[in-house]
């Protein structure tokens, strides 16, 4: 499909024409933090945010969703599976590596078995994914083989030029979505074409100037469980770590989930919710943990990104370089640091 | 079921903590000397003002109660001498953070009912129910997937 | 800071402590990560600057389950912690080797990206005897940023230069208060209740549960959390709607009221920015106005307000008279 | 799951006419875990009792909901009956459908809602009940008493009477305390001595009171019905089976300069001595920091004199342990010290005395042989200035806000002997009130005025100045015609307030019982329980726990000995089941449990913890069940849940708080 484009002033009409179809997800400001949210009238829109806190992984994979209800009458007890969604919504201004993490997503609930309620949200969700422009210190998605300037995989990509956004639909949805649009979008002409390849090539520069721009993943990738998993370095690293869950939260690829019940006093919600391998308590079970030192359960998030995860999925590493866990752990740990430690370590340097 | 939800008015949900020693005793007597309180007033016995935890009072607001009422022996009458100061402190510091985070005030209280205050029981769940009447349902606090 | 690493490799090298729990350099000018650090060697890598920032006395708790004595260096607020903390008998004195180090203020290099600067590949300046201005350098060009403008909040409400509790002292300290510790707690409670209501709603709507805040905390310092264990049916790990936040946040300031020594450290280290402190905050106000002033931390024999009482203390009823209009 | 039953009393009418008892029996069986629901007329009568057990034999109930009455009023009866029909007693929850429900709604239909509620509730509750067993501890069969006053004397003869081992530990050198320094007793005057040593002498002699002079508790653990107590016995340097008493030693001891205890430091005593002549037992004690034998080597002329080789100069301190079941505390009281109240000159004068010195001048054992005489110049006085309220009723920190109780007494006792055996002096009172209740109190004051002519004025004494001739200048003020008065004396008595002895503060720390601000022990209910500390097996007797005379004193050492000897009569505790208990798993060690405690019943231990798979050794919180009385103050302290409250579990009020929201 050609190139079209829409002013920055046409925007919030372009909101307002989507949300009357669907529901529309982009990041919304509240108390002075961007996060995807539901858009409406009142909300603070915040489209050329870098990075969101948390990925727009919640539009697929929601942090706490119900499974089904069990609602007690006397002693009968009745189920209700909770209704997958069947309603077209619209994620909008996903960044080039947030979309690569809803691939990593897919690797796990869309594979044998499927997880409905996800491939649910999958089937209906139409992914606006936008390119960015100034990448931050914190940023290295290059080293996972992601453009910032090209997302893969989305529905419509918009790179942002100046006080303009040029759009293109990649797939049906995409072609759908436009149509939507309607006339707020206009053909873009070759001054916006090259506009944009400058914009493009500036982001490029911008990325080489920046402090992890030489970061690669020498070392790390499928099996190499054997040389990571008894390496002294983790016992090293790990110490700062406080146990929280920031990391996985903010993880566009951390897919791990508890299932809990609430008790609601007539019943039981039967719910699933984001789970933290950095929690003491993950996969405990009645004997205890498998994983009893956070020693283990530190190792454990990094190898499973950068070695597990590739081993069972083609090479597919499930670190996809956004840098919110390099901008948010409170311990300032993070996963460039435990991929150099180990290189600098095998290359026989101490740290 | 509730049987009287039948009018459609606001029926609020009241749940009392009662000290086994006064208050409930307190109660007790309101019932022999047939001092009417609403019915809406649900007692909990606890050994103590002092067993009651903030998150009972925070849980009885999650789960759906528009009002929650503690009572114990008098400063200075406590049947474990000590226990209604530390009640006393306890709940200070919970209403004000719950005004705090902008809970209305009136939903919860404190009140310190002797056993032999049949009276001051019954005018304290008379006021306290009006009071909550006056609020209205609780929705500041409430879990909406306690709801049907 | 050589001074730090001088003493801390005599004090291993003689046997005193048999570890070093400090800061090491990050990958970044702005990211020191807490480490330990087992020799001279290691300690070749220790860092003490304007980011080092994070209050090593919880640490103290696991350090004080290790054979032989730890040296930490603590900075005048974290002392105050380490006696909560050695009050609650959560850490080990003798297991401790507590150096005070100097202190004029942690920097928060959000606050160096809230002026807009981004692309940052060096920070310099944040030593302890540095200038009173910062050199943030970036891809874009290199800017100066006055050293109290990237302060982290609780800095501008120093506690004061002094170490409640110290084996030695290192480093000269300043007090950096130069804000009304309760300003933004009298600013919410003068708000009407919907106000207040809408303020909290929009704040902990933000949360992720992630649990830093609670991680972070050396007043939180129990070994399964009350939300974490079944023995309230409180156990959460959803986030549903804003209920949880509302009941998770009410009861961890409520758990930590009176211990709470005011360091900060759960808005430091906050991913979604919720000003955590307003609510520990809050019933240090309390505290101090209706049971006389306090300040958990002060010494390590102190009885908390909420384990104590006098015979005179005001009745809950009070809240009627000083809450909301 | 549990398998519950419900019973649903009619009570005649009084739940049946306003509660559709059907309706409730009919609501409870839909309830999860009810088998069974049954209603009857009276529930708590024989019959009623009787389906209760066939129906918990029938049905194999495990736990049982009655819809009654107030629990205070029949969960007794329905937990035996229970318990009879082979249940767990504490698996019985009543719901109050009487004084909570029927009597006080009018509306059928709301009530029987609400009494469907309550029930919901109770059932929520037995479904989380645990069968609940009261704990057994031993009783050791013999009672400490601290203290070897008029109360310490008392109770232990009370005890002994009844037939119990009593050790009596007095840390002077005899027993007696403050009444063998007191002249004559208000308000029949008769000589305190006269009616105490008798006392002091049944106590020595009797077979079952062993009495520790000289001693003092050094340690104590265990807790009620079975305390460890280390007494040490200090060094009396004398054989007490072999002295005689014959006071020869006394006699010829070089040292004489020492000043008397007994005799409130107005004369000397010699370095071996007994306190009083009636000093019980009547041994002597040398002081050795007064002693030349102890303090330059050289002298040893008392055991020269000898005549039973009982001195002893190597003799060292002792320290024995004994278990006790009760302890009885006694340990009276002291003047307050004066040296804060410069305006009354009591530094610069030797007139200027207290009344407890008084007690000294007025008795003929005393420095003056009982002649009234200034201290500074023998001098017989003309007029003597009685002060009240010297540091009680005080409102800054000089000196106390109570009223010591005594003082209006014994002032008027002390106008009135001084008027009766010297009526050419002059007395006057300054007071601020005068309080007098008790028997014959007020008449025995007004005999003071109204016979004896004490000139009672009320006001304060603003200042006694020392006048060049040797008088004393009182300045005061007459509040009744608000006038200043200047007045000249010879002597001036100060009525001084009375605080516990300082030996209670670390003493109650020992017995974990707690005190009050002014150092007072705490009573376990300031109405009900009044001799009775919060700390089981611990008993208050005399001013150790608030300011009394004699005859209250010796009231209270009855009481508290009748309370020693009820648990004395124990062969075994049982304990209250409904204690709190700490998940060691959870357990912090942080010690706010114990710092709420009332009853010292949270101690802490170090213990090697599994925690699954993680073994450490970690300090634990451990609840003694003997001195826990479950009020649940701990649970509530306690951040991590790890303090629960079994019989009020968390999850148990949580069911309840969950079924009435529902």
């Amino acid at each position: 499909m050609a190139m079209m484009k829409i002013t920055r002033d046409a925007l919030p009409a372009l909101y307002a024409r989507i949300a009357a179809e669907q529901s529309l997800i982009l990041p919304v400001k509240t108390a002075g933090q961007t996060n995807f949210g539901l858009w409406n009238e009142t909300a603070d829109v915040d489209l050329y945010a870098l990075k969101t806190v948390k990925s727009a992984k919640d539009a697929f994979f929601p942090q706490s969703e119900t499974l089904y209800t069990c609602t007690t009458e006397d002693k009968k007890i009745t189920i209700t599976p909770e209704k997958l969604t069947d309603e077209q919504f619209v994620v909008f201004g996903i960044k080039a590596c947030d979309v690569q993490g809803i691939k990593v997503l897919d690797k796990v609930f869309l594979s044998a078995p499927v997880d409905s309620f996800y491939a649910a949200r999958r089937a209906h969700g139409t992914i606006v994914a936008m390119a960015c422009s100034a990448p931050s210190e914190s940023c290295f998605c290059h080293a996972f083989g992601i453009d910032p300037t090209e997302p893969a995989d989305a529905d419509v990509v918009i790179w942002p030029v100046g006080d303009t956004l040029c759009w293109k639909a990649m797939t049906e949805k995409g072609e759908a979505l436009t149509a939507l649009a309607g006339d707020l979008l206009t053909a873009a002409d070759a001054a916006d074409e090259t506009a944009l390849e400058n914009a493009k090539a500036f982001t490029k520069s911008v990325m080489q100037k920046l402090p992890y721009a030489n970061l690669t993943l020498e070392g790390w990738g499928a099996d190499k469980t054997d040389e990571k998993f008894n390496s002294p370095v983790w016992d090293d690293l790990y110490k700062g770590c406080l146990a929280c869950g920031t990391c996985t939260f903010v993880c566009p690829t951390c897919q791990c989930y508890d299932i809990k019940d609430y008790n609601t006093g007539k019943g039981v919600q039967r719910y699933r919710c984001w789970d933290s391998c950095m929690y003491s308590d993950f996969t405990m079970m009645a004997h205890g943990n498998n994983r009893n030192s956070q020693m283990q359960r530190f190792r454990q998030r990094f190898m499973h990104k950068l070695v597990y995860f590739p081993t069972n999925n083609d090479g597919m590493f499930s670190c996809v370089g956004c840098g919110r866990c390099v901008d948010k752990c409170p311990a300032s740990l993070n996963i460039v640091k435990v991929i150099r430690a180990f290189q600098k370590a095998e290359k026989g340097e101490t740290k | 079921m509730p049987l009287n939800e039948k009018t459609g008015e606001f029926t609020p949900k009241i749940v009392a903590f009662c000290c086994n020693w006064c208050s409930y005793a307190g109660a007790d007597l309101a019932g022999s000397s047939r001092l009417a309180y609403p019915a809406e007033v649900k007692i909990i016995r606890v050994p103590c003002s002092c067993r009651v935890n903030p998150m009972f009072i925070l849980r009885a607001f999650e789960k759906g109660a528009d009002g929650v009422i503690l009572c114990g022996c008098h400063p200075g009458d406590c049947h474990y001498s000590t226990g209604n100061y530390y009640a006393r402190r306890r709940m200070t510091l919970l209403f004000s953070m719950l005004d705090y985070i902008g809970v209305e005030k009136g939903r919860t209280r404190v009140e310190w009912v002797s056993a032999a205050e049949g009276v001051k029981f019954s005018t304290t769940m008379n006021e306290f129910a009006a009071k909550i009447h006056e609020l209205g349902p609780n929705v500041r606090l409430e879990d909406l997937r306690c709801k049907n | 800071m050589q001074e730090l690493i001088n003493r801390a490799k005599e004090l291993l090298a003689d046997g005193t402590v048999v570890r070093v729990l400090g800061w090491r350099k990050g990958d970044m000018d702005y990211n020191p990560e807490v480490a330990y650090f087992n020799s001279a060697e290691e300690l070749d890598n220790f860092v003490y600057d304007g980011f080092c920032g994070a209050n090593l006395s919880k640490y103290m708790i696991e350090a004080s389950k290790l054979e032989g004595k730890t040296l930490v260096f603590l900075k005048p607020c974290d002392t105050y912690s380490f006696n909560q903390l050695l009050c609650e008998h959560r850490v080990d004195r003798d297991k401790a080797y507590i150096i005070g180090v100097g202190c004029r203020g942690k920097l928060d290099i959000e606050k160096v990206k809230a002026q807009g600067i981004s692309g940052i590949t060096a920070v310099s300046g944040t030593e302890l005897d540095g200038p009173d201005s910062i050199k943030v350098s970036t891809i874009y060009g290199d800017f100066d940023v006055a050293y109290t403008d990237a302060m982290l909040e609780r800095c501008h409400v120093c506690k004061g230069k002094e170490h409640k509790i110290y084996d030695e002292l290192i480093g000269e300290s300043k007090d950096t208060h130069d804000m009304d510790r309760m300003a933004a707690v009298a600013a919410i409670e003068a708000m009407s209740p919907t106000e207040k209501f809408a303020y909290f709603q929009a704040e902990l709507s933000k949360c992720i549960r992630c649990n830093a805040c609670r991680n972070v905390c050396p007043a939180c310092s129990c070994r399964k959390c009350v939300f974490d264990s079944t023995k309230f049916d409180s156990q959460q790990k959803a986030n549903v709607d804003s209920f949880e936040e509302k009941m998770f946040h009410i009861i961890r300031a409520f758990h930590v009221a009176g211990r709470c020594t005011d360091c900060g450290e759960c808005s430091r280290v906050c991913p979604q920015g919720i000003p955590l402190h307003l609510f520990n905050r809050k019933f240090i106000k309390d505290i101090d106005e209706l049971y006389g002033k306090y300040q958990a931390g002060e010494t390590a024999d102190q009885r908390a307000p909420l384990v104590n009482f006098t015979f005179g203390d005001a009745e809950p009823s009070i809240v009627n008279e000083r809450g909301s209009k | 799951m549990q398998r519950i039953g419900v019973f649903v009393c009619h009570c005649g009418s009084n739940i049946a006419a306003t509660v559709d008892v059907k309706k409730v029996v009919e609501m409870a069986a839909r309830e999860p875990g009810v088998v069974h629901a049954e209603d009857y007329q009276y529930m708590c009568s024989e019959a009623g009792q009787a389906k209760i057990a066939a129906a918990i034999a029938e049905k194999k109930l495990t736990g049982i909901v009655v819809c009654s009455c107030s629990p205070r009023m029949h969960e007794a009866t329905f937990r035996k009956c229970a318990e009879r029909a082979g249940l767990n007693p504490y698996m019985v929850e009543i719901a109050n459908i009487r004084e909570h429900c029927s009597w006080i709604h009018k509306n059928m239909e709301e009530a029987t809602e609400k009494a469907v509620i309550l029930a919901r509730a109770a059932i929520a509750k037995v479904n989380l009940n645990a069968p609940l067993k009261p704990g057994e501890s031993r009783v050791t069969k013999r009672a400490l008493v601290i203290g070897g006053g008029i109360a310490g004397i008392q109770s232990a003869l009370d005890i002994a009477d009844a037939g119990y081992e009593v050790d009596i530990v007095e840390k002077t050198p005899s027993i007696g305390g403050r009444m063998a320094q007191l002249d004559k007793t208000f308000p029949t005057l008769d000589c305190s001595a006269c009616i105490l040593t008798p006392k002091m002498v049944e106590a020595a002699a009797h077979e079952k009171i062993n009495i520790y002079t000289y001693s003092e508790v050094e340690k104590i653990s265990g807790f009620v019905g079975d305390f460890t107590v280390d007494i040490r016995k200090k060094a009396r340097s004398i054989d007490a089976n072999k002295c005689t008493g014959c006071g020869a030693c006394q006699e010829k001891c070089p040292s004489k300069k020492s000043l008397s205890e007994f005799n409130r430091g107005l004369n000397t005593r010699s370095a071996i001595y007994t306190p009083f002549a009636q000093a019980i037992p009547n041994v002597p004690v040398i002081d050795r920091e007064a002693c030349i034998k102890f303090k330059t080597g050289k002298c040893g002329i008392c055991s020269k004199v000898c005549a039973a080789g009982a001195v002893d100069y190597e003799q060292k301190d002792e320290i024995f342990t004994e278990k006790y079941g009760a302890i009885v505390v006694a340990t009276g009281f002291d003047t307050i010290k004066l040296d804060k109240y410069d305006e009354y000159a009591y530094n610069q004068s030797k007139d200027v005395i207290t009344s407890l010195e008084l007690e000294r001048v007025m008795n003929a054992a005393g420095p003056t042989k009982g002649h009234l005489e200034r201290l500074s110049d023998g001098k017989h006085p003309e007029h003597i200035v009685f002060v009240q309220c010297v540091g009680s009723r005080c409102s800054d920190e000089r000196g106390k806000p109570y009223c010591s109780k005594i003082c209006c007494m014994y002032t008027a006792k002390h106008a009135m002997l001084i008027r009766d055996k010297y009526p050419d002096v002059k007395v006057t009172v300054f007071y601020i009130d005068v309080r007098t209740p008790g028997k014959n109190f007020d008449e025995f004051y007004r005999r003071a005025v109204e016979e004896y002519g004490v000139n009672y004025i009320k006001g304060q004494v603003g200042k006694v100045a020392p006048q060049p001739d040797g008088s004393l200048l009182v300045q005061a003020s007459d509040l009744l015609d608000n006038k200043q008065i200047k007045m000249k004396a010879d002597m001036v008595v100060l009525a001084t307030a009375i605080e516990p002895d300082p030996s209670v503060r670390p003493l109650a720390t020992m017995l974990t019982a707690s005190i009050d601000t002014n150092n007072f022990l705490t009573e376990a209910h300031p109405k009900l329980r009044p001799v009775e500390s919060p700390t089981a097996g611990i008993f208050l007797s005399g001013v150790c726990q608030g300011p009394k005379d004699i005859p209250e004193t010796v009231a209270q050492a009855g009481a508290a000995a009748v309370k020693a000897i009820g648990l004395l009569a124990k062969d075994k505790l049982t304990t209250n089941p409904c204690t709190a208990k700490a998940d060691e798993l959870l357990c912090n060690g942080c010690s706010t449990c114990a710092n709420v405690c009332p009853y010292g019943a949270i101690s802490y231990e170090v213990k090697l913890i599994n925690d699954h798979g993680v073994r450490e050794d970690r300090r634990i919180a451990v609840v003694n069940n003997a001195l826990c009385q479950g009020c649940g103050a701990c649970t509530v302290a306690c951040p991590s849940g790890a303090m629960d409250l079994q019989g009020f579990s968390n999850r148990q009020i949580i069911a309840e708080v969950d079924a009435i929201c529902r």
